[in-house]
């Protein structure tokens, strides 16, 4: 028995996980068991894992062949660098997902606990073994057990027919992505025929396949990471599922495909092109674009943020691309910058968003709302959901000092050199991406707003919501590990990026770890210090401070007499809840500016009737132009095909008659 | 064949060769025949005629098991399977017409057709037959595909089974004068099948009519992809 | 020797005891235990032949080698689930009154005998014998497929005995002519039709006859394997039977049916020295998987949804084999065993599903999952792999299949892969409105027994993420041998 | 971080703080000249602040912690971003710590905040005024940053300070970009100051108004603060714009002496700043609210042009 690796006790952990699924399922209805035993010990594993993981980062590269999978083709499994950062972003992201679900839990919802706990489980432990994979077999079995665990418990609650539909949906492109991957390995494998990762890495395919190989797998996990235009089923499945549930998905599941981009581009393949960059940019800024547009117009909280998710993963692609481009073009510093703000938006986003879903998921077990029209003035009702949720809002508004303003900024920064490509055009295009990126994260700002304010402030515009209660303990633990986490990532970069760095040495051969650590903890200086710094804990100090000194001063020098009254309002004699802003009346002005991106059908009321009503249904277009006329092809087909199938005897031994005799005759001559 | 060649061959393969001329003739009286009846008759004629070139085969090449087959032959292509067939008829009163799909002439056009097909795809075969009999699986194919057609275009159920019954005698036809006979559990096993095969069939006649009151195969045609 | 001669008797004695008392009660454990009997000593022939390798039995007309005992101890294993399986469903059937107890004995002694023509087509070693077995096996299905007696069962059961029978002529035709090629050079008592003797002289053959040969008995032995165009009788037995018989069908008769090609194939190959045989079973494979696919979203009855999924998947095997070697030929082996497990594990949970729902039309059974747990787990499971969805056997050998088929044939891929997406979408969406959504359909008189469902199921999900080693070596001689 | 610097910040936030509200009340006065109306007092800013310090405050039923807390941090926020601007002198302490960007973030900061206040009260015209606000926003954010995108590239970086140096005190370099970014910049502060023509600082009539509408709910000192706020923020802007385009006079090191001549300038700047725009706002008249996405995108586009010619004529340098 030879001692155990470092990625034994990692699949270990992860098979722990399995376990603890196959427990919960034995016990199918065991509440107490489930949720007070068996979800912590989850979370527990949870950050065993991510610890693990951030070891594993800097152990080194270890390999295990597992006794399992094909006879001639077993499991290879792999811990580097790379699996390493992902395996800890699903580890602490878990750790805070489950901890919640234990306390999110309640009688009799949908399918039975047990059932849930498992499929939850596996769906963890897939993805840690998507990540551990190291040859395409291993990678496509844990992919799509990934996919399936993930679509039941999208419709756990399957009585309704929007969330078959969606499940349905989800599913489907999972599966036809999923096709794209297989077929990118079997590129990528080439005539060597051997699919493990390592002949992968050997052999070198020529010519035009690389890009194929590449142009498959854009596809296949495009499709998981919800690109534009295979977006389709995001924002669909993502309201449909059980909050931890969308949380887990928006905010590890995506990451997932990043990681398999990643494997893929610059581990499997060996030279990258510099117009794939190109093509991943701009794929990656239409997709943020139309993510922040629409989810800035959405009247349902979880698809607006299961919108958002999507402009986040155009923003990571779009660092992505940048990173191409700067490593196709051997600047591999630059490449370092670029890829250190993507990997670290992953994580960032890994934790606001599944902060936001969950913090919705305790709004909807409150008040059984989901529709923003419904909601209003929580505030008062459940604080501690609120404030946590701030933060989710102002991380994922990209606002200083929290996470998403660091990764943000650095993106920016990396932009700020491409300026100095040797491509002509590049160095003209590139800085006004940049500009497209200051518009999204203004927009994103918008949507996140309207999210906050519609949910949790004004008046309740309902009555029903004056009963909502806050989060319990389990899940206010949930909630504040994650919100602790947006905190941090936002106020120590350093050591995120320094954490990062084994990362981006492995893939592009550099890192910023020197370069960032050379001013001390307190001062991010990805370059230099004269050429751009930011130093998230000075800048939330000073706000620490002043915001107090000036509370002191005030209530110091001048008297703190305060009178409650009605809201002025302009002298408005009545006020009611009808009279804020609805979700619809926000997102207005999105609807008229960018009124191009939408399929609107409205329906006006005309001035003489007697119940007048005003309607605005905004659906995605890509809907109406991609998909379904794929679908009639594929049932005109279907017609032809069936006309076929006649039911006449005569006609089908006419068909065999006619096979045998044009045999006969192809055979003969 | 050039009429040099015709003295090389023994008389029992001149014999032979024209059974299977007949059984060819008869495969096209059976495509264009209208009538039940004539049809169990014309298939009786071939059952006698399959017989005939079978025992030639076994007498002039001394096979014994040959024999066996040539009288499983007479008892039960001759014999048995046509009086069932009467009774059948008798019994279940078919309308004594035979409607094809497809008319007559242009029938028997195709079946032109596909005998210079079946000649042509046995012609190399023929030509490597060791056996005195050269053209005769050409032909036997040539019935086999004739019978075939007459199953596509007979729209009644006991025509389309005797047209089956005709495409087995074409088989046998085949196994015993092209190849001299399979051996004798084939054979014994072949016969059992068709036996039992006729047994069932005559079951399914009765329930058939039952259940559509008629033997027209053109109801039923209920199952397919709307 | 004793082994076999126990496989091949257990189910002949069985028929015929069955046959006498099968209308009695306790038929249906009778049954079963004639089909456990079997199973147990097809193990033990198995264990034989592992151990001793090849052995040729009754004056050589009797052959077992890697290739058929694998099949043989699958299709024992099948038969004695199904027969576990059928125990509850005629007792539901004759409840219902749809079944009177002389039907009972029909379908009890008619399934034993479809056994027992199953196991000899398998073991023999005389293609006129797995001829007449084959044709016997028709013959005993046609009796069962019209069980119900109804206007479509004898709809279906006339078509299907037509249409075999004529393919079935056509096979008996191309083994005529093997028989024909071979007698020149074996002589005409040197057991002509013996199949280890043809496959010793394979190679002197004589090449026209032999690819003539091998189109009668492609288009023969292929009608009752279900290739595109031959299908046409598949779907309506496969909906009008009772549904253990849809079940066999599916998971035997069609394996038993592709085995007779694969033999033929073997001699063609021998003599021919050209991939012929080959590319005409993947453009057979090809149009096969291609065609069902796209009726999958017209049909409305779910036992003819999965007799096209059966159709699709006899496509993707004979692809497999047709592209042959070693890996493309084990991944056809291992397609086999897993498609005959899957199917006929869905097609249990389908007729209880029909049962408790009345009806097999899709649209009207809805929510089985909420009345009954288990079946729908199992429908929805079952039908989760057979679309080759990980971590199931399915994808096991579809990946292997794709893989080759990237390797050597890329212009086939995408073929196949829009096909498979094809069928996903259709499958997929009908069986996720059975299994989910609010029920309609109502809890069954007796329990259902879906221990054989769940046994099938933990099977492939086995073969999907460990194959164990003496069964890949099994595999991978049979698949030596194949070629 | 030598003592000069520390010295150098808190005089620069001290100034910032005082000078604010005389920025304010000068350039109404200005207004108020040029309009022919009689001027207000200097420092009627002061007088309105201390009036709000020592007024109770009247808080409506519904408002929350964060509708009392907004005030403050709005305050903090303002006072740090007019303290990491480098008026007085490029070497600050807290120039590292906010580069262009950083500064960006901290005004989208406490809009959202300020907007948030706004609808926490639930009336119609807070939540109204805050869409406003945030839809006015995201238009201006992205050209402000463009802005300092083409003086970062010009300066080869985004700390404000080394942005400062390079323009200031590199040999006198003519950058036709920064012609064009100005143009943009001075409509973006227009904007963002919530002045005419996107928004009007003295008028309540409820249709037109957008920052008012915001803060109707506050009273008393969380009031005062806002107004504060306010005041820094225009300041703020100023001396970006003075520290972008006309640097001269921006002393690297922060001896007393030149610290002096440098508030001195500043003063002047500043005047001639505030003139200019109460000079702007009695030439233009209010648009309407939908108009402002073409005044907006047109900073915008000035400023992604000002980028462009940067790299199509000044690459070379």
């Amino acid at each position: 028995m030879r001692q155990l690796l470092l990625l034994d006790w990692v699949l270990i952990t992860a098979l722990g996980w399995l376990a603890i699924g196959l427990v919960g399922v034995s016990f199918p209805r065991r509440l107490t068991l489930i949720s007070r035993v068996l979800f912590p010990l989850g979370a527990i594993f949870g950050l065993v894992l991510a610890l693990l993981a951030l070891s594993g980062m800097v152990a080194g590269t270890q390999v295990r062949i597992l006794p399992l999978g094909l006879p001639d083709l077993p499991f290879h499994v792999r811990l580097d660098a790379l699996s390493g950062f992902f395996l800890f972003l699903l580890g602490a992201t878990a750790a805070g997902i489950s901890i919640y679900t234990a306390g999110y839990f309640r009688k009799g919802e949908g399918t039975a606990p047990g059932l849930q706990c498992l499929l939850y489980h596996i769906f963890l432990t897939s993805m840690a073994f998507v990540m551990l994979a190291d040859d395409g077999y291993a990678f496509m079995v844990a992919w799509e057990t990934m996919a399936l665990s993930s679509f039941f418990l999208v419709t756990s609650e399957h009585r309704h027919a929007e969330i078959r539909r969606a499940g349905y949906l989800y599913l489907l492109v999972a599966h036809i992505g999923a096709v794209g991957i297989l077929l990118s390995f079997g590129v990528m494998a080439g005539s060597a025929g051997d699919y493990t990762f390592d002949a992968m890495r050997d052999f070198s395919i020529l010519g035009f396949w690389p890009t194929i190989a590449f142009l498959l797998a854009l596809f296949g996990f495009g499709a998981k990471a919800g690109l534009l235009p295979l977006h389709i089923w995001l924002p669909e499945a993502h309201p449909a599922a059980p909050s931890p549930v969308s949380a887990m998905m928006s905010g590890v599941m995506l990451k997932t495909a990043i990681y398999g981009m990643l494997r893929v581009s610059f581990d499997l393949l060996h030279a990258q092109l510099w117009w794939w960059g190109i093509l991943l940019l701009l794929i990656g800024l239409a997709t943020a674009l139309f993510g922040v547009i629409f989810s800035a117009i959405q009247t349902d909280m979880k698809r607006l943020l299961a919108y958002s998710s999507i402009e986040n993963i155009g923003l990571i692609f779009v660092g992505f691309g940048l990173t191409l481009v700067f490593k196709s073009f051997l600047l591999p510093h630059l490449a370092a910058l670029a890829l250190t703000a993507t990997l670290y938006h992953c994580l960032n986003h890994a934790f606001f968003k599944s902060l936001l879903f969950l913090c919705t998921g305790s709004v909807l077990h409150a008040t059984g709302e989901r529709n923003l029209g419904k909601l209003g003035g929580l505030i008062h009702r459940m604080p501690w959901v609120t404030w946590l949720a701030l933060v989710g809002v102002l991380a994922s508004a990209g606002l200083p000092p929290l996470n998403g303003f660091v990764s943000e900024w650095l993106l920016l920064q990396s932009f700020l050199f491409t300026s100095g490509l040797p491509q002509g055009y590049l160095n003209m295009l590139l800085p006004v991406v940049a500009a497209a990126i200051a518009l999204i994260a203004a927009l994103a700002g918008f949507a996140m707003v309207k999210f906050f304010g519609v949910v949790f402030l004004g008046q309740p515009r309902e009555e029903k919501l004056s009963q909502a209660h806050d989060a319990g303990r389990l899940e206010r633990i949930g909630l504040l590990w994650l919100a602790a986490g947006c905190i941090l990532l936002g106020l120590f970069p350093n050591v995120v990026i320094a954490l990062l760095d084994p990362v981006t040495r492995l893939l592009v051969g550099s890192g910023l770890r020197d370069a960032a650590s050379s001013h001390g903890w307190w001062l991010l200086a990805p370059i230099s210090e004269d050429r751009a710094s930011y130093s998230p804990a000075i800048f939330f100090g000073s706000i620490a401070l002043f915001t107090p000194l000036a509370y002191w001063a005030v209530r110091r020098y001048y008297h703190g007499r305060l009178k409650r009254v009605p809201a002025w309002d302009c002298g408005f004699p009545l006020q009611t809840s009808r009279m804020q802003d609805t979700a619809e009346g926000f997102g207005q002005p999105i609807r008229r500016i960018f009124s191009p991106f939408f399929k609107r059908t409205r329906e006006h009321p005309s001035p003489f009737d007697t119940q007048p009503r005003y309607r605005s249904v905004v659906e995605d277009p890509l809907w109406y132009w991609l998909y379904l006329p794929i679908a009639r092809i594929v049932d005109y087909g279907t017609r032809l095909i069936a006309f076929l199938q006649q039911g006449r005897i005569a006609i089908y031994l006419l068909y065999s008659f006619v096979t045998l005799l044009a045999l006969l005759v192809v055979t003969r001559g | 064949m050039s009429p040099s060649l015709i003295h090389t061959i023994p008389l029992s393969g001149q014999v032979i060769n024209l059974c299977a001329a007949i059984m060819l003739l008869l495969g096209f009286a059976m495509l264009s025949q209208r009538r039940v009846l004539t049809l169990i008759n014309l298939f009786m004629l071939q059952g006698l005629v399959l017989f005939t070139s079978t025992l030639i085969v076994a007498i002039t090449t001394h096979q014994n098991h040959l024999l066996w087959s040539a009288g499983l032959t007479l008892v039960l292509k001759v014999i048995a399977l046509p009086y069932i067939l009467h009774r059948l008829i008798r019994r279940l009163s078919v309308k004594w017409d035979v409607d094809t799909l497809l008319n007559i002439p242009t029938t028997m056009l195709v079946g032109i057709a596909l005998v210079v097909i079946a000649f042509n795809v046995a012609q190399p075969i023929s030509h490597l037959s060791g056996t005195i009999t050269r053209a005769t699986i050409g032909i036997a194919l040539a019935c086999v595909l004739l019978a075939f057609l007459m199953m596509i275009t007979r729209s009644k159920a006991v025509p389309q089974v005797i047209a089956f019954l005709a495409m087995e005698n074409g088989l046998f036809f085949a196994a015993t004068s092209a190849t001299y006979g399979m051996p004798m559990v084939v054979e014994l096993g072949i016969a059992l099948d068709v036996m039992v095969g006729m047994v069932i069939l005559g079951v399914f006649f009765f329930q058939i009519r039952q259940q559509f009151d008629s033997l027209d195969i053109r109801h039923m045609e209920r199952a397919k992809e709307q | 020797m004793i082994e076999l001669a126990l496989v091949l008797t257990i189910p002949l004695a069985s028929s015929v005891l069955l046959a006498l008392f099968g209308h009695r009660r306790g038929a249906a454990e009778l049954n079963s235990a004639g089909s456990l009997l079997t199973l147990v000593a097809a193990g033990m022939l198995t264990v034989r032949v592992i151990g001793h390798g090849p052995m040729i039995l009754f004056d050589q007309q009797f052959f077992v080698d890697p290739l058929n005992v694998f099949l043989i101890a699958l299709t024992a294993l099948v038969g004695f689930t199904t027969s576990l399986f059928s125990r509850p469903y005629m007792r539901v059937e004759h409840d219902h009154g749809r079944l009177s107890a002389a039907r009972l004995r029909l379908y009890h002694s008619m399934f034993q005998m479809f056994m027992c023509t199953m196991l000899v087509a398998l073991s023999t070693n005389n293609l006129g014998i797995l001829w007449v077995a084959m044709e016997a096996a028709t013959l005993t299905t046609v009796l069962l497929v019209a069980l119900y007696r109804t206007p479509a069962s004898l709809e279906a059961a006339w078509k299907y005995f037509i249409l075999c029978g004529v393919g079935i002529a056509q096979a008996l035709f191309g083994t005529i002519l093997i028989y024909f090629a071979a007698e020149r050079v074996l002589g005409h008592d040197g057991g002509a039709l013996l199949w280890t003797h043809l496959d010793a002289v394979k190679t002197q053959l004589e090449p026209t006859v032999l690819s003539l040969a091998f189109v009668f008995v492609i288009v023969g032995y292929g009608t009752k394997t279900g290739l595109v165009p031959l299908h046409n009788w598949l779907p309506d037995a496969h909906a009008e039977g009772p549904t253990p018989v849809s079940a066999v069908l599916s998971g035997l008769l069609l394996n038993v049916a592709l085995y007779a090609i694969i033999r033929c194939k073997v001699l063609v190959d021998g003599a021919l020295h050209t991939h012929f045989a080959g590319n005409l079973m993947m453009a057979f494979g090809l149009l096969t998987v291609v065609v069902p696919a796209f009726y999958l979203s017209r049909t409305k009855d779910v036992k003819r949804l999965f007799g096209y999924s059966s159709i699709e998947h006899m496509g993707l095997i004979t692809f497999a084999f047709g592209m042959g070697g070693p890996v493309a030929s084990f991944a056809g082996l291992l397609h086999m065993t897993v498609h005959s497990l899957t199917k006929s594990a869905i097609f249990f949970a389908v007729g209880h599903a029909s049962q408790m729902a009345g009806t097999q039309i899709i649209d009207d059974i809805k929510g089985l999952i909420k009345r009954s747990p288990t079946i729908g787990w199992g429908l929805m499971l079952g039908t989760l792999a057979i679309l080759g969805m990980p971590p199931f056997g399915v994808f096991t050998s579809e990946f292997m299949i794709l893989t080759t088929a990237i390797k050597h044939y890329p212009w086939a891929t995408p073929i196949l892969l829009t096909a498979l997406g094809v069928a996903f979408a259709s499958m997929f969406g009908k069986v996720q409105g059975m299994v989910f959504g609010e029920p309609t359909v109502k809890p069954l008189s007796h329990n259902p027994a879906l221990l054989p469902v769940f046994v099938h199921l933990g099977l492939v999900l086995m073969l999907g993420l460990w194959i164990p080693p003496y069964l890949a070596e099994w595999y991978r001689q049979a698949a030596k041998f194949i070629g | 971080m030598n003592f000069y610097a520390l010295f150098a910040q808190l005089l620069e936030l001290a100034i910032a703080l005082i000078l604010a509200p005389i920025l304010t009340g000068w350039v109404n006065q200005c207004r108020a000249w040029l309009q022919n109306r009689s001027a207000p007092p200097l420092l009627q800013t002061y007088y309105t602040l201390s009036k709000l310090f020592h007024k109770d405050v009247l808080l409506a039923h519904n408002a929350s912690t964060l509708f009392r807390a907004a005030p403050y941090i709005i305050f903090s926020c303002m006072a740090l971003a007019s303290s990491i601007v480098p008026t007085l002198s490029t070497d600050l302490i807290f120039s590292p710590a906010a580069d262009a960007i950083a500064l960006v973030g901290l005004f989208a900061l406490a809009r959202v905040f300020i907007a948030l206040a706004g609808m926490d009260v639930g009336t119609a015209f807070g939540s109204l005024g805050a869409r406003r606000e945030m839809f006015i926003g995201f238009l201006a954010e992205p050209a402000l940053l463009m802005v300092f995108f083409t003086a970062s590239l010009i300066s080869q970086s985004t700390s404000l300070s080394t942005i400062v140096e390079t323009l200031a005190h590199n040999e006198i370099a003519i950058y036709p970009s920064l012609a064009f970014a100005g143009v943009a910049f001075s409509m973006v502060s227009l904007a963002e100051n919530a002045r005419v023509p996107i928004d009007n600082p003295t008028t309540h009539l409820e249709l037109t108004m957008v920052h008012e509408a915001m803060i109707l709910e506050y009273s008393g000192r969380h009031l005062a603060l806002i107004e504060w706020a306010a005041c820094l923020k225009l300041f703020a802007y100023s001396c970006i714009g003075i520290a972008l385009f006309f640097p001269f006079g921006i002393p690297e090191a922060s001896d007393p002496a030149s610290l002096l001549i440098a508030a001195a300038i500043l003063v002047f700047k500043l005047a001639i700043g505030g003139f200019v725009l109460a000079l702007i706002e009695t030439l233009s008249a209010k648009m309407r609210i939908f108009r402002a996405p073409e005044f907006l995108g047109t900073a915008f586009l000035l400023a992604v042009l000002a980028m462009l010619v940067h790299l199509l004529l000044e690459a070379g340098r």
